[in-house]
């Protein structure tokens, strides 16, 4: 994508998340992230040009919340932008970051996603996305076994509920060792076919653990200038590109739906952009945002442009694992963490933190040059964000 | 803080504004169809000739006015279904739903394409259920204009399994 | 498409979501203080040299940690601003028409906005001095001043 | 800054009190239909509006994820969208960095809100008031909007007749706009006579509850110069936060006004707004709010809003010549709105209510309760 100018990610800050967070209000949760974010990028409130705020207002049902939460992301005397894309927003926020630096308006940004989960009713709360006349209610949330009744008719019942849950129990090894996951279960691969049988179903094949956590925690990400940037920061990750796809109102589209999905076109997009031929040996990780181990399972072929049954073998191979080919979510993903307005940011911030070589115990083995995150919300909407060791070399392009 | 101890308050409400909810010239044919004459009517887009249940005001894809009205249904094929195990509550009025019920997306007889109709099945046990099972629509008797006209859809016993167009 | 009313009509509906909000251990401090010893809690930010209420974790402009600055308010004060309701809401803690202020406590740099009743609401003026009645069945909540009155 | 972006495109439905006829899906294609209609843009891969960001509030439409329900209706199937969720005007401001960041060159704006839909607007804006604090004493942004109604009025010496002369104004000039359903004229007796609402607001000094859409095509310069011979650039933009709890503000003190000013003024070189702006659109959806954003705004001096008033400062500096936000724009769509009748006044397509002469305007809105967040806009011809 043309860029007016390079932005370099130069400071994160995660909340540990948590089901349960009765000892902080909706400001103070958010102010610990921003503190952090803060702190790592060793800037105070003075440094801050403006401040990007996001969620879901009826997940807490407030009104405007960045009114409220002035108090703990310090936008009070700032400018502020609060935008909000459904399970995207975090996403959103890095793009819209992003474009607030690159633009030249704001040199240093700074972008705040959270939730407080256990405030609201989640599934509630998605629900209401539905039409007030059409399917509100009939929906459930988030909730569908749709994705693995796919799975399952294409592969076969056994091997597709085997790598699902292996899917699950990989993310979870992954999750014991970010300190800041919310669910960390211990799972082990000899446990997989006794819960492929016996966690309860929520819907059809889709079972209590395939699907992502309710989390409260937010996510604080700074944003800025090459040049503060690299007066800052010994090692920022550069925002390379982003592609965001939507897609229309209803899910109604069903049977055997030839129309390429969002993940494969905004992957497609987003690799010519940036002469990215073999995704699975160029991309060096993928913070992925897996709503469940039956769409993260999906959706491995759809981001890596890939045919048959190679992301199942991807699965089954431990390629996703931390020193595997490409290992997925070594933070754990969303099926361990999942405050939603925060959580497309994480991918993106963990990400950021792998190319930056600061992730702990959960860095991958390899050198992370290239970095990619994803977003999913709304009606299967997607975002990428491709993140650099390097900052992109800037052409006078078109966009 | 060190007060390890401290009496943390919580303060639960269920919070509800009163809506009145348009429903449109669109979605207003459709429901008062459904009210009126037990009819299930899609409309179409005028260039991709696409069929949109419910009627859409506008083609997605071709980003052009939708047009003309069609009756479809009321028997049609299940595409895809949804048995769901977890109660949550109803958006009306905040309490737990009755758990399980099955959603459906229904190919309707006379849609040419994909798109179904989102509705739900009188069947909850796994085991009866499939993709291809033909199942038709029961209306209401008292109806008022609303998808829930339609009751919802019964497996038709000893259906063969529909083609889709 | 503004000529085709006649098959448009209106539905009765309603947004209705369940929730639990957490004071944390901040708000709590000062609600329970509210409730078991009828005390008004502010917290001073040192650097900036102000009492704020009501209560925060961290002063938003220099972003001290104020969760345990406490201080002891008086329970009563001044009307440094007002605004007679004369609408009704279901949010609305009284029938109207009735008054919400805005009342610098003593021993306070911002005011606090409550209601204040005790009185016809016209004759409530900025400057008037008022004090807190407290409810006699509190709860942890900031109704646990169940208004200010006319000192 | 090399890189420049005007606004190219103006469309609305008509707003008005109730729009039961139509969804949001309805009102928006509306205003994307006339937009693609002016420039002769469509949504393809290459040329086309490739982004668009909406503007809706999910609690007023009360649906999560609002502008899911607007994808197919602004265009948006296999493109980007985002969602503002603020007053409109910020949107402009973000649609503005996209061009200047160079990822677009094309951006669609859309923001719908229907008022009419909840019970009342003041159950929704209550709900931006924290649950312990602040909920429970009832406040919601007209009661917020009477405690600064009447600091504001002791500070610049404003009278209850002033503020009257300010909605009989409104509405004389609302009545030149074709796309406001009308608001009967009033007498200033009327104004004083009608119902006390949060004292000293009362009814007719209150934006009656509005439902519409509004939206611009903003493009970068060599786009724009295809798109229109009368592009209208956005030169600078600039926004502020207050303090939330109202205590901790100087309600009277237009803190954060004065700071979105400055960066809009210095972004666009301007030194003294006074001599250098031709017209104003200013976001006064209560009436107190006219002179007291004029101050912040800088078109007087601080405090001197009664002053200005009684010599005619509104039609001096032309501010408000749509009728502004009292004659009626649903609040979330009150800045892009302004901005939008800034830009009709500089390509001169402002009908009856047309100024001479105008190259310069400044545009604005509000977001949050007393005015927290505010947004300047300036554009020129």
């Amino acid at each position: 994508m043309a860029r007016n100018r390079n932005v370099g990610i130069i400071g994160i800050g995660q909340t540990r998340h948590s089901s349960h967070r009765e000892d902080v209000n909706q400001p103070e949760m958010i102010h610990e992230a921003v503190a952090l974010a803060l702190e790592d990028a060793g800037m105070t409130r003075d440094d801050i040009d403006c401040v990007v705020h996001g969620n879901m207002e009826l997940f807490e049902m407030v009104h405007q919340p960045d009114m409220w939460h002035v108090i703990g992301d310090g936008a009070y005397g700032k400018p502020g932008y609060r935008l909000t894309t459904g399970g995207t927003t975090g996403a959103t926020l890095v793009c819209a970051a992003d474009t607030l630096v690159a633009s030249g308006l704001y040199d240093v940004v700074l972008a705040v996603g959270f939730e407080k989960l256990q405030e609201g009713h989640t599934t509630g709360g998605i629900t209401n996305m539905a039409d007030p006349l059409w399917g509100r209610e009939l929906q459930t949330g988030a909730l569908t076994g749709m994705a693995a009744a796919a799975v399952i008719e294409e592969f076969g019942a056994e091997r597709a509920k085997h790598a699902a849950m292996k899917m699950r129990v990989i993310m979870d090894r992954h999750a014991m060792l970010n300190p800041n996951a919310h669910r960390q279960f211990g799972f082990t691969e000899d446990m997989i076919p006794t819960m492929v049988e016996n966690v309860p179903p929520l819907v059809g094949e889709l079972r209590l653990v395939h699907m992502c956590s309710q989390s409260d925690g937010a996510c604080a990400m700074i944003f800025a200038s090459e040049d503060v940037a690299k007066k800052r920061c010994p090692n920022p990750a550069w925002m390379m590109d982003h592609v965001t796809v939507h897609r229309e109102e209803t899910f109604n589209l069903f049977g055997n739906v030839e129309e390429i999905t969002t993940m494969r076109y905004a992957a497609t997009k987003l690799y010519e952009r940036n002469g990215i031929t073999d995704p699975l040996r160029q991309i060096d990780v993928f913070e992925m945002y897996d709503p469940s181990s039956w769409w993260g399972l999906d959706w491995i072929r759809e981001f890596f442009l890939l045919d048959g049954d190679r992301h199942l073998r991807m699965v089954e191979n431990e390629e996703i694992g931390m020193d595997g080919l490409i290992p997925i979510n070594p933070s754990g993903g969303v099926v361990a963490t999942n405050p939603i307005g925060a959580t497309a940011m994480i991918r993106v911030a963990e990400a950021a933190l792998q190319v930056r070589g600061a992730a702990g115990a959960h860095q991958v083995k390899k050198e992370v040059n290239l970095a990619l995150a994803s977003g999913f919300g709304g009606t299967l909407w997607t975002v990428l964000v491709l993140l650099s060791k390097n900052p992109p070399v800037l052409k006078e392009e078109r966009p | 803080m060190n007060d390890v101890k401290q009496e943390l308050i919580v303060l639960r409400q269920i919070l509800s504004i009163p809506q009145k909810f348009s429903t449109g010239p669109v979605m207003g044919r459709f429901l008062k169809e459904l009210r009126d004459n037990r009819r299930i009517m899609a409309n179409r887009c005028p260039r991709c000739r696409r069929f949109h249940l419910p009627p859409r005001e506008v083609c997605a894809i071709c980003r052009a006015p939708s047009g003309e009205f069609v009756e479809v249904g009321p028997e049609g094929v299940i595409q895809s279904y949804d048995i769901v195990y977890y109660a949550s509550p109803d958006p009306l009025t905040g309490e737990a739903r009755q758990a399980p019920y099955t959603t459906v997306n229904v190919l309707l007889d006379g849609v040419q394409g994909k798109d179904t109709l989102w509705h739900l099945l009188n069947e909850t046990d796994p085991t009866r259920i499939r993709r291809g099972l033909r199942v038709r629509a029961i209306f209401n008797e008292q109806r008022t204009g609303s998808i829930h006209d339609i009751k919802y859809f019964d497996i038709i016993e000893g259906g063969t399994k529909g083609a889709a167009q | 498409m503004s000529n085709t009313h006649e098959d448009a009509f209106v539905v009765e509906g309603k947004l209705a979501l369940p929730y639990q909000y957490f004071a944390g251990t901040v708000g709590s401090r000062f609600l329970t203080a509210l409730r078991d010893e009828c005390k008004i809690l502010g917290q001073r930010c040192e650097k900036c040299g102000k009492v704020f209420i009501p209560p925060r974790a961290t002063c938003e402009r220099c972003f001290s940690d104020l969760s345990g600055a406490w201080v002891e308010l008086g329970t009563s004060g001044m009307v440094a601003n007002f605004t007679v309701i004369h609408y009704e809401e279901p949010h609305h803690p009284r029938k109207a028409p009735f008054v919400i202020a805005l009342i610098k406590l003593d021993g306070a740099d911002t005011p606090l906005a409550h209601v204040v009743a005790g009185v016809d609401p016209s004759s409530v003026a900025v400057g008037m001095l008022v004090k807190a009645v407290f409810a006699e069945n509190r709860i942890g909540s900031i109704m646990d001043i169940n208004h200010f009155e006319p000192a | 800054m090399t890189r420049r972006a005007a606004i190219c495109a103006v469309a609305q439905t008509i707003f008005e009190r109730d729009k039961w006829f139509q969804r949001v899906q309805g009102m928006g294609w509306e205003v994307v239909e006339s937009l693609i209609k002016s420039t002769g843009l469509d949504f393809s891969e290459d040329r086309g509006i490739k982004q668009v960001v909406t503007v809706s509030d999910d609690v007023f439409d009360a649906r999560t994820i609002s502008d899911s329900a607007m994808t197919d209706a602004v265009g948006a199937h296999y493109r980007c969208e985002e969602k503002v969720s603020q007053d409109g005007a910020q949107a402009v401001s973000y649609a503005l960095a996209v061009v200047l960041s160079g990822h677009q060159d094309v951006v669609m704006i859309v923001g719908h809100c229907k008022e009419s839909q909840g019970q009342s607007r003041n159950m929704v804006t209550h709900l931006a008031f924290d649950p312990f604090f602040t909920r429970p004493v009832g406040l919601d942004y007209l009661a917020a909007a009477g405690l600064q109604a009447r600091a504001y009025m002791d500070k610049s010496r404003v009278t209850p007749e002033q503020l009257a002369e300010v909605v009989v104004r409104s509405r004389g000039n609302a009545a030149k706009n074709p796309k406001l359903e009308s608001l009967p004229p009033v007498t200033a007796g009327e104004v004083l006579a009608s119902p006390m609402l949060a004292d000293p607001i009362r009814e007719f000094m209150a934006c009656p509850v509005t439902d519409g859409a509004i939206g611009l095509i903003i493009a970068s310069e060599e786009r724009a110069r295809e798109l229109t011979d009368k592009p209208v650039w956005i030169t600078g933009v600039g926004c502020c936060y207050d303090s939330f709890f109202l205590g901790d503000r100087d309600l009277a003190g237009n803190f954060p006004l004065r700071r979105a000013a400055q960066s809009a003024y210095r972004m666009a070189g301007i030194e003294n707004a006074a001599t250098q702006v031709d017209l104003v659109e200013l976001s006064d959806p209560y009436a107190y709010q006219l002179p007291m954003w004029a101050e912040g705004l800088g078109l007087c001096e601080d405090g001197g809003g009664g002053a200005w008033l009684a010599g005619g400062g509104p039609d001096k500096a032309r501010v408000n010549l749509s009728g502004g936000g009292l004659a009626g724009t649903p609040m979330i769509l009150g800045g892009l709105t302004r901005v939008a009748e800034a830009a009709l006044q500089l390509r001169g397509e402002a009908g009856q209510r047309q100024a001479k002469g105008v190259r310069r305007a400044a545009a604005h809105g509000v977001t949050g309760p007393a005015g927290q967040l505010q947004t300047v806009v300036i554009l020129e011809r």
